[in-house]
């Protein structure tokens, strides 16, 4: 075989996972016999009859669903059909889902599937990033997977979590990320991994972003400035450790992040990072997310509303110069 | 008293005595209870919101008393103290939750009617109305799949005001689309909090909304806990027989305000003395009496012996202690995470 | 053809010569330049999905048509380019839009179907399905408070699968307890992107969820133009007149897949083959020939200039520039603050 | 008369609005003739007929509904009943209302109305502070007045901006805070205000918080130290330069909220002084926010859910001790 995509993981996990427990299945928007927009679950209806289902168009009940189910013992997953429609479902993810375990003890092992991120041409609803909202929320656990192989294993590792997880997939890396293999095991949830060591400046970034981070790293290459890029792979609980440890190495620290720029992700990466490694810091930290407008459909505004390695560049060398 | 498909005549089973006699006991129960709560919260021995389902005991003991524990489920809402006591949660559950007991089983994390024991059937409602519904879909749905759902009913129910949420709306046509055993009682209490029906909904009887999901649909008079019997337990046989999703619109009045904070001034007289502003207990105090289920002397000493089991619950939760927040776990989660990975 | 309180005679009226030549030279517009934008889809020219009504256009322009612009407000969706060019969208919004031109009313920042001219009362659909039923509701609501509701209507359309959502039936329910003047068309091509009706809904016809509402409601064969006519322009003439929210449940089917991207290969031969797969153009050609109220040789010369004109609008939005992300307004406020207050 | 409450202060803020500008209409659950569930509109239906309406319950179609109306040039105010009921009307705020003066040019004048924030015994589904959730999204102002006279002023400036605006009131200021009378005139909004002058450290808070902080600021005055807090008013935009200027006078950092820990206002308070105004800090900046659990039921949970004076002064201390 020609090697393995991050769309071909996500599919692979799902397979795994309805082979070694009974205890999962799938509900989603067109996700039985035809696999899913994405294709996610191909062939996976066949496979595994009364275990994939297609769902009405109710965001809202598809998640009720799945937390009655989680009850009575199942794990299902949850296919939004893009991340953008989990706005209908997010009263169930907040209220219902992540204050159960809480409120009665009894966690809620759902793993919501969210197609997050913008490709171009796909316009203001469907390339929302919605991690740095949920997040916000006791009770939810948030991941954002970069490579091939933690699209496989943090899928496994997202569905055998006793509690709901927000599994934040990124469709620009569908297709275009491959590797040869799926690794053999991965690191844990909530374990931060260095995407590529450095010594003048950290990134700390996750999903997409970790790809145009290496990117731009490699640009500044060059010019001798050596970039570590810190992979968060999960959001909430975001490893701090991993990531003053990085700071401590670099002294400079910027935050990345393809989602809106008011509070989110970087927020929480430069507010904790400062908290408690303060005196790491040889320069302001800096963080670099996408604009704040909506995200446009036209492929040329949609390149200059993300951060982009020429953009990315540009805020390290701002970094160094300090 | 029945509308769709079925005649009256085939529906109409009458009701066994013994369900009457526990059914009413329910419903007694509960008026005892939560005449109780409605002092305590006066005497401001309660934080937060106090709601009761005064006046609605028939319908809602009726639904608890069809269901089985251990095999149903079942998600009271608001005003479902009666359906609740029916399908078996204990006295204690309520008054440990309104007073903030430590013991209870929101363990003062959450209070009043946002409690529920999920391990045995009966998830503990969050505030957000409609929301239930497809929970309790997935409930059966999960049964479904683990091959355990033959013979199960899921039940749930919700006022007049939850069917205009989209929450009811998808969670209904989920389960008729699953084709899930599920009853779902609509309480028309002519009001939502302070607004009327018609700022609710514009058909004429929220029935008509059954053959629109592709359901039964059936109309009854809440206050009459015969027809209650007869028509939701038709309901709920005709669901747990496969018949699928069943809707039963119950008429009645709230006999007091949204909550012991809400005086209901804006309830019409006319409504109070009209038919539903009856009380069910009496109507069904009378049934008892007038078909021979029970004597005027049990009733009183059921009376009697509820009183006493509520003051013992109450005294019991007064007397445990509160949470406390230095022995508090904060964790909105299972998961034990690294204590730096948060 | 027709459904609930009216019987079919009432309904109707047999629609005028003009309606039908103006409808359908909408429809023979939409049909012309849809086809047009799948070439250059699949030429590589269009970036992201196109979204085509082909199969739909005859439901889709009937609405559009029997709407005046400037007066009513109308709220097309993802298979409505007849129904937005009836009721007065020039092509070149179609065009620049698809193709990105910073001239057209979306300027590059929004694509393909997800156009409007909020202005001219018609809003841009979000893709979130639904969302435009309170939103018309809304504009209708505002005509009201300003008195200039009389005569006036507000029309949306969704597919089978929008009924699932919540929007929808919140959206619905509001509009009738607001008695306004909404014409919803449900067109149920029997498929929501690859889903049947039957994971979709339960009830045998989607028009049976009017009385649920308490609007009108009505069944139509989405694919002859005749019948679309008389019932959807029954529909708005008794919603003018104050008749309230009406519903009109459109059966066809889709002439395609959900995107150009599809080629709808799960639609059974049995489909395609069924009375709803035949070609609601080739229907309405014979309607008008056969009725005498166009000529072949009539058809055939707006054919030829419409394809003039598509070809106009194309050429004309791929020589106009695409947004310049350096002299983007990157705002998504209107109010300007000072510039460290963000 | 003996006053003016915060809520007196909502009241007249809409009653001034109906009288003044016709294309204002108020809309919500029972904020008819019953007042609304705090009787924020009590006796508007009636001095204004037709102009205040009883909404079925339908959050979702209440955004759908006013989004419309202010297409066709109405100004319309809508009453959640909760904060946490938003979460119902989410799609229609984040997607529809939020995204639509960029797309097309128009901007949308509503203003949507939370009842937020904590008070004892009301517990996780009524207690929500979601301004961080809402500022986290392109195209929306969000304001959290703290006084009477801003309860007022911003209300009013609210409804006469011309963009979407989510006006957070807290519930537990509704009757708590009272006032001589409603100052004349208010800042605009955008800009934040001192609410207590100081030299030694900058609490940056906002709504109900800034009167917890002024108490721990009094607590601290009696052991020397002067703590200034800055009182936001709008947590987007966010005034940066009156946080900065705070800040420089004092090297001292608190962010204050009582919002969930992750994310949110507290983290974009310390990510914008730290980006900009790493050189004015002497000490590394804190925050303090709520527990990250759903808001508890029980008074006594719930006092040590949120901050309060004691922990406002525990974290200040920690703060000058640095
Ligand atoms: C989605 C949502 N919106 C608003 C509320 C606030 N609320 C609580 S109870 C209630 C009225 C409910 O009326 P109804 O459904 O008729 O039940 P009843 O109280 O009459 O039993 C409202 C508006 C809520 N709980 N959920
Ligand atoms: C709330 C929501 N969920 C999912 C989608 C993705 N989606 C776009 S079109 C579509 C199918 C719509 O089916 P239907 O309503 O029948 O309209 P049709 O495409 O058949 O005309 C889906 C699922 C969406 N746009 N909105
Ligand atoms: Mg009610
Ligand atoms: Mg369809």
């Amino acid at each position: 075989m020609s090697g393995v995509t991050y769309i071909d993981a996500i599919r692979e996990a799902q397979e795994t996972l309805l082979r070694e427990d009974p205890r999962v299945f799938l509900y989603g928007q067109d996700i039985s016999n035809f696999g899913g927009a994405f294709k996610a679950t191909k062939g996976l209806a066949e496979a595994f009859p009364n275990r994939v289902f297609d769902s009405p168009i109710s965001e809202d009940a598809m998640i009720g669903l799945a937390v009655g189910a989680a009850i009575e013992g199942m794990r299902p997953i949850i296919e939004m059909q893009f991340a953008d429609f989990s706005s209908i479902a997010f009263n169930q993810i907040v209220n219902q889902a992540a204050t159960h375990f809480y409120r009665t003890g009894m966690p809620i092992p759902i793993t919501v599937r969210l197609p997050s991120g913008g490709t171009p041409g796909s316009g203001p609803f469907h390339s929302q990033s919605m991690e740095g909202i949920y997040a916000q929320y006791p009770g939810l656990v948030v991941v954002t997977p970069a490579t091939v192989s933690d699209a496989y294993h943090m899928l496994v590792d997202s569905v055998k979590l006793d509690d709901p997880v927000i599994y934040c997939e990124h469709k620009f890396l569908y297709r275009w990320l491959k590797a040869k293999s799926i690794n053999g095991d991965g690191l844990p949830i909530g374990q931060a991994r260095i995407a590529r060591p450095g010594k003048h400046a950290t990134v700390v970034t996750y999903s997409a972003m970790v790809h145009e981070a290496v990117r731009a790293a490699d640009r500044l290459q060059a010019d001798g400035w050596e970039i570590e890029v810190v992979d968060l792979r999960s959001v909430k609980p975001l490893d701090l450790d991993t990531v003053l440890a990085s700071v401590a190495r670099t002294g400079r620290l910027l935050a990345l992040g393809e989602a809106f720029p008011w509070g989110g992700v970087t927020a929480e990466i430069v507010a904790k990072v400062t908290e408690e490694g303060f005196h790491l810091l040889d320069a302001p930290p800096q963080r670099l997310n996408a604009r704040d407008t909506p995200v446009p459909y036209h492929p040329k505004l949609w390149a200059a509303h993300r951060p982009t390695p020429e953009s990315i560049c540009d805020a390290l060398r701002k970094l160094l110069s300090f | 008293m029945l509308i769709t498909e079925e005649k009256a005549q085939t529906a109409v089973v009458s009701p066994e005595g013994d369900f009457l006699r526990a059914t009413f006991r329910a419903m007694l129960r509960a008026r005892i209870l939560e005449n109780k709560l409605s002092s305590l919260y006066k005497a401001g021995k309660i934080v937060g919101g106090v709601y009761l389902g005064r006046g609605q005991e028939a319908v809602s003991a009726t639904l608890g008393a069809s269901l089985i524990q251990g095999k149903d489920c079942y998600a009271p809402l608001i005003r479902d103290q009666a359906g609740r006591t029916a399908f078996g949660e204990p006295l204690i559950d309520c008054t440990r939750t309104y007073l903030g007991s430590v013991e209870g089983p929101m363990r003062g994390r959450d209070g009043n009617i946002h409690r529920g024991r999920p391990e045995m059937g009966m998830p503990a409602m969050i505030s957000h109305l409609g929301a239930q519904v497809p929970l309790i879909a997935g409930m059966l749905f999960a049964k479904r799949l683990k091959g355990t759902l033959d013979g199960c009913v899921g039940a749930t129910s919700v006022g007049d005001g939850a069917t205009s949420t989209g929450a009811f709306h998808e969670g209904l046509n989920m389960a008729a689309v699953e084709k899930l055993p599920m009853v779902v009682v609509v309480a028309n209490n002519q009001f939502a909090y302070s607004t009327p029906n018609h700022r609710q909904f514009a058909c004429a009887d929220l029935v008509e909304r059954a053959a629109g999901y592709g359901i039964g649909g059936f109309s009854v008079d809440g206050t009459d806990l015969i027809a209650c019997a007869s028509v939701i337990g038709y309901a709920v046989r005709k669901a747990r027989a496969g018949g699928g999703p069943q809707m039963v619109v119950a008429h009645l009045l709230r006999l007091g305000g949204h909550g012991e904070h809400d005086d209901g001034s804006y309830v019409p007289e006319s409504a109070k003395h009209g038919h539903y502003g009856r009380d069910c207990i009496e109507v069904a105090m009378r049934q008892l009496v007038e078909g021979g289920f029970a004597t005027v002397e049990e009733i009183m000493a059921w009376q009697e012996e509820t009183s006493d089991e509520v003051q013992r619950a109450v005294a019991q939760a007064q007397q445990e202690p509160a949470p406390d927040p230095y022995r508090e776990d904060w964790s909105a989660l299972s998961t034990r995470f690294p204590l730096n990975a948060q």
